[in-house]
């Protein structure tokens, strides 16, 4: 059976998208995955100056996951051309993840990372960088960045949406904006306290929570947006650690599927879930693009 | 899983697998066990003989709970960067930094070696070379190893007496081994920060022993 | 040291909540735990008329925690009078947890039981039962319903808030209408899909997802409406397990902590997590009133 | 845990634990281990002799992976109404819905027996006392038990089974040991909700055994 998913002209060998961050830029990933075995590889967020990234601690272990507050550390988009582009992966789909404040850092990185990559994916929605809330907050603003970089790029045009706010009003805006795809999602807000202290352990007091504790949530969010939405295609992500949770993407909506925090813990398992993916096609007698949404229409034959 | 051993106090394990690989002094694996904690936690090599690799663990976190009933233990790894070989080092570890101090101590030559833990529980489970000192709370590490004319030191323990020890030796040739909370123990996910004199830093990547001038204890 | 808190007259006599539901109305509960061992008790929902509650299955198995659509099964308020009430804890704080569709439900319901309950709980956000979306969702009518509770009782008003809409909003229009509590939270809106059927588990897709895997989530909520409400009681409510977490809710700003799932799964353990919490403060030196909000301060001194 | 033997098809295994209680057919035990899952899963007693209790799982779930790992398992139970002990009854049992139906026989007197399962390697696993009849697939329980002309039966086993056997023996005096996922196990959580002639029922508190007749197989 076949794994392909073609979107907006970009044809994905499989369903499954590296997310942006936890596998960094690929140089060190990559020495465990070739870039064949996967869909797609999504680049940590780049944003137009360097930014140096939050006080550690960055991590704190949370059950069946993580809570990470790095706060978009990247050298920024003048060393990202130089010493970045030269090395990222030949022969997958390369979604280069923009991040910034302003519609202007977004068009611009947008133009400038054109050349680069097959996609690329705006983030609304680091839960650490910003003092305030997630720019996906505010409607306005997400509309404004969309435009602009819908103005400034033909690449197809990603928006990866924030869960802690209505997905579907999000994909709405972004959609009506340009966005060809939505991402859902970022990771979840979440705080963790020190009893022997008497504080927060991050010192922005929350951050981000990933892992499988936390894909119903989001597996849920996928569902809405899709019902919304049908012909919406959707990367859903997060949690996944297993062939079965990329296939309880797709039959809740999802067109493409992520993985972050195991991708980060263990790259030499992804072949395995790919693999994965492919016997249960096998064994079902369907195309995965078959899958994709099949829960609204009633779920398998 | 070949063996757990506690101290008296509970309060530190020697967990002992089987492992055909190298490893050497100042690298660390990724731990887990089948059955959890989902995220890996980093350990130092405490020692590695005889196709047996050993970790000393300082107890009450998640990953005890795991090692305590599960059959086997997942390792991930070495990762990170070996410490230096110094001559004539002086070594200084406090509690669960002794892994690594414990390590190079068996590997490499050291003129000397100051352990502290908190009470005789700790030297009962661990071992100790000769050549060394140990101290007992209230006594610490600090008030023995100032008294030593050593020029190269590396030092290992508490982020409290890193930093005392940064400044006590501020004019030697300091190492110390860091510690920062790991995603991926391998360079992509930029967890494991420091701040040093040339920027942002990865304990798994660049270090986890760095030179003392070199990094900023107060940015953690 | 004291574990005591008191609110709007109420005293405690320990910070423990059993949380409405997966107790139900406590007859099989306090075969394992004494009244006297527990702060309060919240009655499982009731409602004016008897609800049959969802179809199964009602409860899908998710990593550390669980997935529940048990649709407010309940006898409906003439035979809970009749046959819970008489059988109600005493020696411990009662509170009864009120559902319904309209301001009039919720008012009457707040009248009869007014002479049972130490405190009433207006639950505005469970997962299962109306067919969009959860009452809380409404600010206008949450404001109606809460006020007219308030016109109908004496009693303490805790009012219980969704963890999928924004915390803050929902604490300023729930207070504004008359609440002396906030609950943060129910349980989140989560999915699972079967692979084998391509079919959502639960027939009403979504549930209500419950367990140690969501207490980073609740915390950092339970944080925010602490800053922005700095004398409001909460209870914080999700994933508590052990004594650690009851003092993290504190630390992050719950004066009450609220047990579901786990009193569920082991009602046994609960005054060993009493006991805990005792050890800790032992140790620390300090009352639990005085833990409550901590982090806020800086922490312990 | 005393003991893990798998079927030689990996598809089932019993799970062999001390115990000293009591406990009879039908009734059901919440299980897990120290390090997971979380939330209990409810398994009927297969055997309970000479203070050792055996489950018999079908494997694949969650519950495995754990058991597979952890050298205890936590038991909480007995929960559940044992099954009526009937006249000459004829009992029959599909998959792992031999558990209690096995239980039950070793326990009473019954008249005859059919067991269902897909090969050979699962009653190479079960024991099958005299007078009873096994079935493969593509051979079902029911293709046998229809001949039957016993008053009494009680049937155990996957849903679809469950509603044939619903409808051919509509005219007896049958019983259905009823299986829905479980909270809390005690009747305190209405997770595990069937539903009856008189209403919302549940397995845990009014069950697992109801009567074919009073139960409403398609609500599910
Ligand atoms: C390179 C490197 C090498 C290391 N080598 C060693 C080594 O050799 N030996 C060693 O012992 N450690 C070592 N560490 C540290 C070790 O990785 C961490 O301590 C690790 O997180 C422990 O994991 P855990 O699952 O045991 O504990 P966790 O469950 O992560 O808990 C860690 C500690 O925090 C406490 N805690 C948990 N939750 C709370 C809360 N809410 N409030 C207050 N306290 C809480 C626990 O009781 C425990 O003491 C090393 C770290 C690095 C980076
Ligand atoms: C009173 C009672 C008695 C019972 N007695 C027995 C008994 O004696 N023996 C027995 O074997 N069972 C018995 N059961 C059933 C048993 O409790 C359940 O099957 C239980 O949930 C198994 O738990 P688990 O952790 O093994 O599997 P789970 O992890 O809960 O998985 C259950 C099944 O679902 C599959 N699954 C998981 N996720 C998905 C997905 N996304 N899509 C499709 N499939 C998925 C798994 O592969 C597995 O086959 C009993 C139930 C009750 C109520
Ligand atoms: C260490 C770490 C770093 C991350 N950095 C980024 C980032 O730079 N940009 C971004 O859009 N998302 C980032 N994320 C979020 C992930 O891309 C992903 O949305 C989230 O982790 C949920 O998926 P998972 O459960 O598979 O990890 C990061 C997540 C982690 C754990
Ligand atoms: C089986 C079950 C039934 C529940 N029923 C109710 C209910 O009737 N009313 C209500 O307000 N909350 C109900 N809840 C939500 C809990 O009170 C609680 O908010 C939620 O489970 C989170 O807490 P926990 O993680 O400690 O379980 C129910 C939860 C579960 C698991
Ligand atoms: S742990 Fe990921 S960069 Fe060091
Ligand atoms: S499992 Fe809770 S009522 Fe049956």
């Amino acid at each position: 059976m076949d794994m392909k998913i073609k979107i907006k002209g970009v044809e994905f060998r499989n369903p499954i998208i590296i997310a942006s961050g936890p596998a960094g830029f690929g140089e060190e990933f990559f020495k465990y995955v070739l870039p064949s075995e996967i869909g797609g590889f999504t680049t940590k967020t780049v944003t137009l100056s360097p930014k140096e990234g939050n006080a550690p601690p960055r991590i704190v272990y949370v059950k069946d996951g993580i809570l990470n507050s790095i706060g978009l550390q990247n050298p920024g988009i003048e060393a990202f051309e130089s010493k970045v582009v030269p090395n990222l992966p030949n022969g997958t789909t390369r979604i280069i993840s923009i991040g910034g404040d302003s519609p202007n850092d977004f068009s611009e990185l947008a133009r400038r990372i054109e050349s680069f990559c097959d996609m690329l994916e705006i983030n609304l929605s680091c839960p650490n960088v910003h003092s305030h809330d997630v720019i996906a907050a505010d409607e306005e603003l997400s509309k404004d960045i969309v435009t602009a970089c819908r103005e400034s790029t033909n690449k197809p045009i990603i928006v990866k949406i924030s869960p802690d706010l209505d997905v579907v009003e999000q994909s709405r805006v972004v959609v009506e904006s340009g966005a060809d795809i939505v991402n859902i999602a970022n990771s979840l807000r979440g705080a963790k306290f020190n009893v022997e202290t008497g504080q927060a352990f991050l010192k922005r007091i929350s951050g981000g929570v990933s892992g499988p504790a936390f894909m119903p949530i989001i597996l849920w969010k996928v569902y809405q947006v899709k019902e919304a939405f049908p012909s919406l295609p959707i990367i859903g992500l997060g949690g996944v650690t297993c062939s079965r949770d990329v296939v309880e993407y797709a039959i809740a909506g999802a067109s493409l599927v992520g993985i972050g925090t195991e991708a980060m813990i263990n790259p030499t398992g992804i072949p395995k879930i790919v693999k994965g993916i492919a016997e249960f096609l096998e064994q079902k007698n369907v195309n995965f693009k078959d899958v994709v949404g099949i829960s609204h229409k009633g779920g398998f034959k | 899983m070949k063996d757990l051993t506690y101290s008296k106090d509970d309060e530190f394990l020697l967990v002992t697998i089987s492992y055909d690989g190298e490893a050497y002094p100042g690298q660390f694996f990724m731990v887990k066990t089948p059955v959890g904690p989902y995220a890996p936690r980093p350990f130092s090599a405490y020692d590695l003989k005889k196709g047996e690799l050993i970790f000393l663990i300082k107890t009450g976190g998640e990953l005890e709970r795991f090692l305590k009933n599960s059959h086997k233990v997942l390792i991930n790894g070495p990762f990170g960067n070996p410490m230096p070989i110094l001559n004539h080092p002086l070594l200084l570890a406090g509690g669960a930094g002794y892994a690594p101090i414990h390590f190079y101590a068996k590997r490499y030559d050291f003129s000397e070696m100051v352990v502290g833990a908190r009470n005789e529980s700790f030297f009962e489970l661990v071992d100790v070379p000769n050549r060394s000192v140990i101290t007992l709370e209230p006594t610490t590490v600090l008030d023995v190893a100032k008294l030593s004319p050593l020029k190269n030191v590396i030092a290992c323990g508490p982020m409290p007496m890193m930093r005392k020890t940064a400044k006590i030796f501020k004019d030697r040739n300091l190492y110390l081994v860091m510690e920062e909370k790991m995603g991926c123990g391998r360079g992509m996910c930029e967890g494991c920060a420091i701040m040093t004199k040339s920027g942002v830093k990865f304990v798994c990547k660049d270090g986890p022993t760095f030179l003392a001038s070199e990094v900023d204890l107060e940015w953690t």
